[in-house]
């Protein structure tokens, strides 16, 4: 019975597979561009997807007033004012977790590299400051009060502590990585109006069937997805490949003081990196918004899991391979969890993942970074 | 058993388009110091690693001591009796320099983590002696002095010979040196040449990378010089300086500064 | 003056590599120093490319304080330095550690880096040979020859040079020193490190002598070749 | 609908008089020892809205009881547990170390449950639980159990006999959220409903994708979709299943009746059955009302009113003099009183008596009941 | 010494820690010995110290009783990242999925003496360890060939399959788990019930030390000295004759079987488990224990692993900010600290000190 369904259903199954891989693929590309160039499982860039949710989120009801119902039916546009609001809520979400990532680098990740600056530690001081004030006060509000006023006197500190030129272990940045986590998941959901409930984000793009395909409805929020996700892979691509910076990118990637002694700025191709993660990872999440229409403080974890992953089983650093493991799970997943069951799906994942791994330990593409000889 | 401890056989390595080996056939006699040389990118380092086992040859076989040494895992020719440093070094870098000997001395040893926990008397004993072959051939290569500096924190020199001391610690039949003096002033090369001269006398048979000439045409005892892959040459120091072939590929204007 | 050393301090932890050296390079001119094994001068090259940071004293570049500046800004005042280990990328072929080199070219007409591209490959006949080959991929001699025709392709106006002979075949060892003394002519003033200190100071027109972080001595590369003491103590001279 | 009509009308009444005999002691003065009863249950976390909308039921009831008898000032303690089995025991330890606590609402899962509930049966201290609805936790034959809510194995047949009694359904669909809550539903659901089952899937709930769970049931085209699971999950569900073009009439358990459900699916919310074995009589309406005035702008939400029927059972307790954990323990064993929610009275077992389920409707965004289960 | 560095040596350095250890180490065998012996006493007497009266606010935690919190938590923390270190800081592989090691020990005990027997649990607990250690070798046979983050991420799909399974299997209790685990049985006139959580946190604490006491001896042997080289240079150990695929087979399926211990302690105490206990966020609170503490340095596991465990329950005031807290609280750590609390010191070996070189340099060499 179970093969039938799977026949019957195949295409359909295929589509959403698509669909959904186009969407880890797209949080993948953030993963492996800072793998590439870190070497670092960037923990928080699923919180930068989280951010970028909510910033499309803001955009629409609170910058754009796009009311949750009306009359109780979704809030439908179309046309002209449709394209609108899709593109200033791409642009949110691009711009903030863009920043959001810059932000998360320079406080989180380079003072590890021993190259603190006045940004970092203002963060830092800032938060640490919000934290001191935690066992004083009650209120959000006296609290922020006391973080800033705090936030000059420690940032002074901390620039002097600051390690100059000191690399910290590989470690030290993982756990920073997931500190930097889950501090941004419990700020929204303490903080946030709705706490840890989840949010909806209002649906203004009415989902039609554009055409059929072996008989699947194609449906527009579908295709606006995929074909999202192969731009930006393009766009990404020809970024690292063609420009001045792409090499930057890739020689920092490969030998972090030698790129310094050709004359690579080292943290601003860091910085940049970030960013073109963090655009992504917006983008990523503008397209979550327009097919799910829901964020929460937690909706990053398991996309980030699961995109990492796909990053891994297409070849961690490889940007195609980035598309193409997150298209091989978004499939194998749907596949996998018609066949098996739902509640399978992520052994089924994970299984794929070590059954490639088996056989090609660098992933479908491999890495596009060669280990040296000995 | 035969006079040689080594023996390559028609051993061709290519990777891709390139052939770093092209049908290699020499033979290492026992004790004898053997010089492989060439211009850069001749394949000796490649020899290396393939009698090492960090490459499986293309075809061709290598011989140890009357045995093959196909599919043997590299830790195991280790155990068989082969070392060797590193062209770049690759120290372990967060470990103390006895400590980095003393993971050479192990491979002599069979305590496992059965023995470790139970702490059996082979424990304590192969400690021991770990302790003395590290320290001792610390003190043979001049370096016992910092000992207990991790390796990372070494100058340069030291960490060459530390390499070198790590490699005797396996208590090998053959030591292969890839290029033991780059990066050496001429005294210290003096004083390199004669540590080598002091291991062949312990009872060592000797392969050495180098491209110091004075070094290699001081110890050696017959050199085979490798180009493109191939044997171009093999014979006594001298033979081989004034083979035509070899001054044309490798040494060029004859060095004024001897 | 081009550059100037002054008083400079560096430190690994506790350790202090470099107790204080002052020297100077002036515009045009190779300079060498010399030393045995960990006197510091690696230290010192990474210290004027800005890899590491000072504990004390300055470098100033062309009348300016570079102290401070990190390393990418030096690579754009002229200084490119081709490192001791060589630092290949090793994912990248050849090629592409070439081009590397002219990361902050200026002269975006591509005529002229052609023209210094195809002088490297000139000079380095193997690396043609190896051009798409991964730079991780090659023979320490030819990784060798990569770093130092990549520096050349920055056209820097101080070369560093750490040990450019390291692991090179005697051939080459010729070759390279002819080959810096041909740049210096056409005008980049270089700074060269090397074991090999008889054939450095012949080059040379000044030299220091190193010994455990301080200058020991200093004086025209033939006065020195010709000192008993450095003879001695560096040349392995008898 | 009659019957639960007059059903209700005589539960208000006996509330009214309750109330009034509570008020008629406090004149005569009911005096006691500082004593406490604790909420035990998730206050943060992930969980955490459960728990405080649990809290804020029986933090309405002891309030309530307080101002009605200045002399017995009862407290309530709260005891964390976020909802984590790993946690529970030592916060039960502590509760039990705290001798001036007689009786605990919670805790508020069945799987913290299971860790604790060993520690109070061991010290005797009684427990009534307004959320666990777990159908196992009865015979663990421990004394001081008691819910304030039927078990799902009352839940579960009532709702396959409306399936397939009102909705006359002929081919069924069946989801779970593969949690103890969910999955335990659905399965008496699907073995009840046996054959007419065509299609039987689980769902991730941390997911954000059910696409093949989606297709599965497209194909398969049952008239009745019943999901076994919380209602954040639910509103996803439905909302999915909706645009991929299902027109299933959707059918949930009582973790589903609650607004978050309402905003989750929005218009897909639209027709959908929810059973619950609770019922909102008109003394609820008086519950909601004290509600919000004590926590202004809020309603009571899923299982608020069942906390306030537990916390009232053990105030009854301490009303009557009872200043030992047996002898409230015993005292549990002979109540019998109208609640918000229900009579409750207890089994041997610790169950409510009585197990009427009602079937609520979802209507333009409203939750509104439609009547007894038969 | 200027105030910025003065800041610096305070954050470079846990000052008084070292220096205590620096005098200690000058001190003669006997007074180490005696004051190790000092130090486990009090360790023992631990649970009271809440009611100790000036002192006792230090570590009580508030809400929560301290006992059960250093048994629930503590304990279980501190053999995790015991395990944990040896796989991660000694042997370099980086593991996220470590707690499918741990729910495998807990699981195997609630099986063995619930579920489908009812084995004692003196019985369960060594079966547990061996089923977790073959778990750590079936795990590792295939995957210990991939490299670097391969490994993380293969290791937290294996956590996350084990969790998944458990949830779904009706074998395995499926997402309602197990209860009535057997507990230990009572040992003179310790007696493990239900409410006194005293006596398991000194069987804990027990096994803690005889833990550290064999690690120990492990890391300073053949088996540490390889494991410490494969995490520096791999290639580099298994020409210089190191097996390295035993040895890290060796690693995980000691770090495994630690993993299954402390799985199999929790389930003895607590006697009820279900699938929630096991998240794949704990492998990441694991994970940021160890090098929290000190990646590659015991002490620094045990600190990590019981600060982590710890400081959430010490600070239950903070109710629901605390994880937010907790996160801040790495990110500042790895800055300031990037190599943990207690870092790993380059050992300097004792015997060092005292060697005499033997009068004839001999190397030993074959004729
Ligand atoms: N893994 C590889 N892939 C491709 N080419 C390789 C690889 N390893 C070696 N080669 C090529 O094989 C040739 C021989 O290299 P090898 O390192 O053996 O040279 P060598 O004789 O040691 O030179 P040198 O004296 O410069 O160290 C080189 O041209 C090198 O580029
Ligand atoms: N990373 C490091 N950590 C600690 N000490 C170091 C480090 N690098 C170098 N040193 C020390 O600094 C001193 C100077 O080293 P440097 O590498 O500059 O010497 P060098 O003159 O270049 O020697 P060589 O000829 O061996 O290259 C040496 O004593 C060395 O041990
Ligand atoms: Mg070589
Ligand atoms: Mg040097």
């Amino acid at each position: 019975m179970r093969d039938w369904l799977i026949y019957k259903t195949f295409w359909d199954l295929t589509v959403t597979g698509v669909a959904l891989g186009s969407l880890y693929a797209l949080v993948a590309l953030g993963y492996t561009l800072v793998y590439g160039v870190l070497r670092l499982i960037n923990f928080a860039h699923s919180e930068i997807f989280m951010i970028g949710t909510f910033a499309s989120l803001i955009t629409a009801t609170n910058v754009l007033g796009v009311p949750m119902l009306e009359a109780g039916q979704y809030p439908y546009r179309t046309g002209f004012q449709l394209v609108l609001i899709l593109l200033a809520c791409l642009l949110g979400s691009m711009v903030l977790s863009g920043a959001g990532a810059v932000a998360l680098e320079r406080a989180a990740y380079r003072p590890l590299r021993g190259s603190g600056d006045q940004f970092g530690a203002v963060v830092l001081a800032f938060v640490t400051a919000f934290v001191v004030g935690l066992v004083f006060f009650d209120t959000p509000k006296s609290n922020l009060i006391f973080g800033i006023i705090g936030t000059g006197p420690i940032a002074w500190m901390y620039l002097n502590i600051f390690r100059r030129g000191r690399q910290a272990p590989r470690l030290a940045f993982l756990i920073s990585a997931i500190g930097a986590s889950t501090a941004i998941t419990e700020a929204v959901a303490i903080w946030g109006p709705r706490d840890r409930e989840q949010y909806q984000t209002p649906r203004v793009l009415e989902k039609k069937t554009l055409f059929q395909l072996f008989g699947t409805d194609i449906r527009i929020d579908y295709v606006i997805v995929i074909i999202g996700a192969l731009l930006m892979t393009t766009a990404l691509l020809l970024f690292v490949n063609r420009t001045r910076l792409g090499r930057g990118v890739r020689a920092v990637a490969q030998d972090v003081e030698t790129a310094k002694i050709l004359g690579v700025n080292v943290d601003f191709v860091i910085l940049i990196t970030f960013v073109l993660g963090g655009v992504m990872a917006g983008g990523a999440a503008m397209m979550f918004t327009l097919v799910y229409d829901q964020s929460k403080f937690n909706i990053g974890f398991l996309l980030g899991v699961k995109s990492f992953t796909a990053a891994v089983l297409g070849g961690i650093g490889n940007l195609k391979g980035a598309l193409l493991g997150g298209l091989v799970l978004g499939l194998a997943e749907n596949y996998g969890s018609a066949l098996f069951g739902g509640e399978w799906k992520d052994v089924i994942a994970f299984v794929l993942l070590l059954v490639v791994l088996m056989f090609r330990p660098t992933g479908l593409l491999g890495e596009s970074l060669s280990k040296a000889r000995v | 058993m035969s006079d040689n401890l080594l023996e390559l056989d028609h051993v061709t390595m290519k990777f891709g388009g390139v052939t770093a080996l092209d049908d290699v056939t020499f033979a290492i006699r026992r004790g004898e110091i053997l010089g492989l040389i060439g211009p850069n990118g001749a394949g000796k380092t490649t020899c290396f690693n393939v009698v090492t086992g960090v490459y499986a040859a293309t075809s061709g076989g290598v011989h140890f001591d009357g045995t093959s040494l196909a599919g043997l895992k590299r830790f195991q020719i280790t155990k068989r009796g082969i070392a060797r440093t590193f062209q770049n070094i690759r120290l372990f870098p967060d470990m103390t320099a006895v400590e980095n000997v003393m993971v050479g001395a192990d491979a002599n040893h069979r305590t496992s983590v059965g023995g470790a926990l139970l702490g059996l008397p082979r424990h304590h004993r192969e400690e021991a002696e770990g302790r003395n072959t590290a320290m001792e051939l610390l003190t043979f290569m001049g370096i016992a002095d910092r000992a207990g500096d991790a390796a990372r924190n070494l100058p340069y020199g030291y960490q060459r010979r530390l390499e070198i001391a790590r490699a005797l610690a396996t208590k090998p039949q053959l030591l292969c040196l890839d290029e033991p003096a780059a990066g050496f002033t001429p005294a210290e090369k003096v004083e390199l040449m004669d540590l080598i001269r002091k291991i062949r006398a312990q009872g060592y048979t000797v392969l050495l990378i180098e491209h110091d000439m004075s070094l290699v045409m001081g110890v050696t005892d017959r050199i085979v010089v490798l180009d493109f892959g191939k044997v171009i040459a093999t014979g006594t120091p001298s033979e081989v300086q004034d083979n035509p072939a070899v001054v044309a590929a490798y040494l060029g204007v004859p060095d004024d500064d001897a | 003056m081009m550059l100037e050393v002054q008083d400079l301090r560096v430190a690994y932890g506790k350790i202090e590599a470099l107790k204080g050296i002052s020297f100077t390079v002036d515009e045009g001119e190779i300079v060498t120093l010399v030393g045995a094994n960990g006197a510091g001068k690696t230290t010192t090259m990474r210290t004027i490319s800005g890899l590491r940071n000072v504990v004390g004293g300055s470098v100033t570049f062309e009348g300016k304080d570079i102290t401070q500046i990190p390393s990418h800004e030096r690579v754009k005042l002229g200084i490119c330095q081709s490192p001791e280990g060589r630092g290949i990328f090793p994912g990248m072929t050849v090629r592409e550690n070439l081009d590397m080199g002219t990361y902050t070219r200026k002269d975006h007409k591509s005529s002229a880096k052609d023209a210094d591209f195809a002088r490297v490959l000139e000079l380095f006949p193997r690396l043609e040979e190896r051009i798409t080959q991964l730079g991780g991929t090659l023979s320490g001699g030819e990784q060798q020859m990569l770093a130092i025709g990549r520096a050349l392709m920055s056209r820097p106006r101080l070369l560093l040079l750490d040990e450019p002979s390291m692991g090179l075949a005697p051939k080459l060892i010729a070759q390279i020193f002819n080959i810096i003394t041909e740049i210096n002519k056409q005008g980049t003033t270089v700074l060269l490190v090397e074991q090999n200190a008889s054939q450095a100071l012949r080059r040379a027109h000044r030299g220091y002598v190193l010994e455990t972080g301080h200058v020991v001595k200093t004086g025209l590369g033939n006065d020195l070749l010709n000192d008993p003491a450095v003879r001695a103590a560096y040349l392995g001279g008898h | 609908g009659s019957d639960s009509d007059s059903d209700s009308s005589a539960a208000e009444d006996t509330v009214a008089s309750e109330v009034t005999e509570d008020t008629a002691a406090t004149a005569a003065g009911v005096t006691c020892e500082p004593v406490s009863i604790a909420f035990f249950g998730a206050l943060s976390g992930d969980n955490g809205n459960l728990g405080k909308n649990i809290r804020a039921g029986a933090d309405l009831a002891v309030s309530e009881f307080n101002t009605a008898n200045p002399d017995c000032q009862v407290g309530l303690v709260d005891f964390d547990s976020q909802g984590d089995p790993a946690q529970a025991p030592a916060l039960a330890q502590e509760a039990i170390d705290d001798a001036s606590i007689l009786g605990i609402v919670g805790p508020a899962f069945s799987g913290e449950s299971k860790a604790a509930i060993p520690l109070f049966d061991a010290a005797g201290l009684a427990i009534i639980t307004p959320s666990a609805t777990n159908a196992d936790l009865n015979d663990n034959n421990w004394k001081v159990f008691h819910r304030a809510l039927a078990g799902d194995d009352k839940q579960g047949p009532a709702i396959a006999t409306y399936i397939q009694n009102t909705l006359a359904a002929a081919k069924v669909g069946v989801i779970d959220d593969a949690t103890e809550y969910g999955k335990g539903l659905a399965d008496i659901v699907r073995d009840t409903l046996g054959d007419t089952v065509v299609a039987s899937d689980s769902i991730d709930p941390n997911a954000a994708d059910f696409s093949a769970v989606v297709s599965k049931m497209k194909d398969a085209a049952p008239d009745t979709i019943f999901y076994g699971g919380y209602y954040a999950e639910a509103g996803k569900l439905a909302k999915q299943l909706r645009d991929a073009g299902v027109t299933a009439t959707l059918v949930f358990g009582d973790g589903v009746k609650d607004n978050g459900f309402i905003e989750a699916a929005g218009p897909a919310a639209d027709g959908s059955i929810i059973t619950c074995t609770c019922a909102d009589g008109a003394s609820f309406a008086e519950f909601a009302a004290a509600y919000t005035a004590k926590f202004p702008g809020e309603t009571p939400q899923t299982y608020g009113a069942e906390a306030y029927d537990a916390a009232s059972a053990f105030l009854a307790a301490i009303a009557a003099g009872e200043t030992d954990r047996a002898g409230v323990l015993e005292f549990l064993g002979t109540y019998d009183a109208a609640g918000v929610t229900k009579q409750i009275k207890w089994d041997e077992t610790g169950e409510v008596a009585g197990n009427a389920v009602y079937a609520y409707k979802v209507e333009a965004g409203v939750i509104s009941v439609i009547g007894l289960i038969e | 010494m200027s105030l910025s560095e003065s800041l610096r040596s305070v954050t470079s350095g846990s000052y008084s820690v070292s220096r205590l250890g620096e005098a200690l180490a000058k001190q003669s065998r006997s007074v180490r010995w005696s004051f190790g012996a000092i130090c486990i006493l009090a360790l023992y007497l631990l649970p009271w110290w809440p009611s100790v009266p000036v002192l006792g606010w230090i570590v009580e935690t508030p809400g929560t009783s301290f006992p059960s919190v250093l048994t629930d938590q503590v304990v279980i923390f501190v053999l995790v990242a015991l395990g944990l270190n040896v796989v991660v800081g000694l042997a370099g592989l980086l593991d996220l999925g470590y707690v499918g090691f741990y729910a495998v020990g807990a699981y195997t005990v609630a099986i063995l003496s619930s579920q489908h027997a009812n084995l004692p649990w003196l019985l369960c607990m060594p079966i547990a360890v061996l089923v977790s250690m073959i778990a750590g070798v079936i795990l590792g046979t295939p995957t210990l060939r991939l490299r670097g983050d391969y490994l993380a991420i293969v290791t937290l799909g294996f956590g996350e399959i084990i969790r998944i399974t458990a949830n779904n299997v009706e074998w395995l209790g499926d997402s309602r788990g197990i209860s009535n685990i057997a507990t230990p049985p009572s040992i003179g006139p310790l007696k493990f019930t239900v409410l006194d959580a005293k006596p398991y946190y000194f069987l804990g604490f027990t096994t803690i030390l005889i833990v550290i006491f064999l690690l120990r001896r492990l890391e300073n042997s053949r088996v540490g000295r390889s494991w410490n080289a494969i995490r520096e240079d791999e290639d580099a150990a298994e020409l210089m004759g190191v097996d390295t695929f035993k040895f890290k087979l060796w690693a995980f399926a000691i770090g495994a079987a630690i993993g299954g211990l402390a799985g199999s302690l929790y389930a003895g105490k607590v006697q009820f488990i279900n699938p929630n206990n096991f998240p794949l966020q704990l492998s990441i609170l694991f994970l940021a224990a160890v090098v929290l503490g000190g990646a590659g340095n015991m002490w620094g596991a045990v600190v990590g692993g019981a600060l982590v465990a710890w400081m959430p329950e010490r600070f239950r005031g903070f109710a629901d900010k605390r994880v937010f807290v907790f996160g801040v609280a790495l990110v500042l750590v790895m800055v300031f600290r990037p190599q943990g609390l207690i870092p790993r010191k380059i050992r300097k070996e004792r015997w060092l000190e005292s060697w005499k070189p033997s009068t004839e340099a001999d190397l030993g060499g074959k004729e």
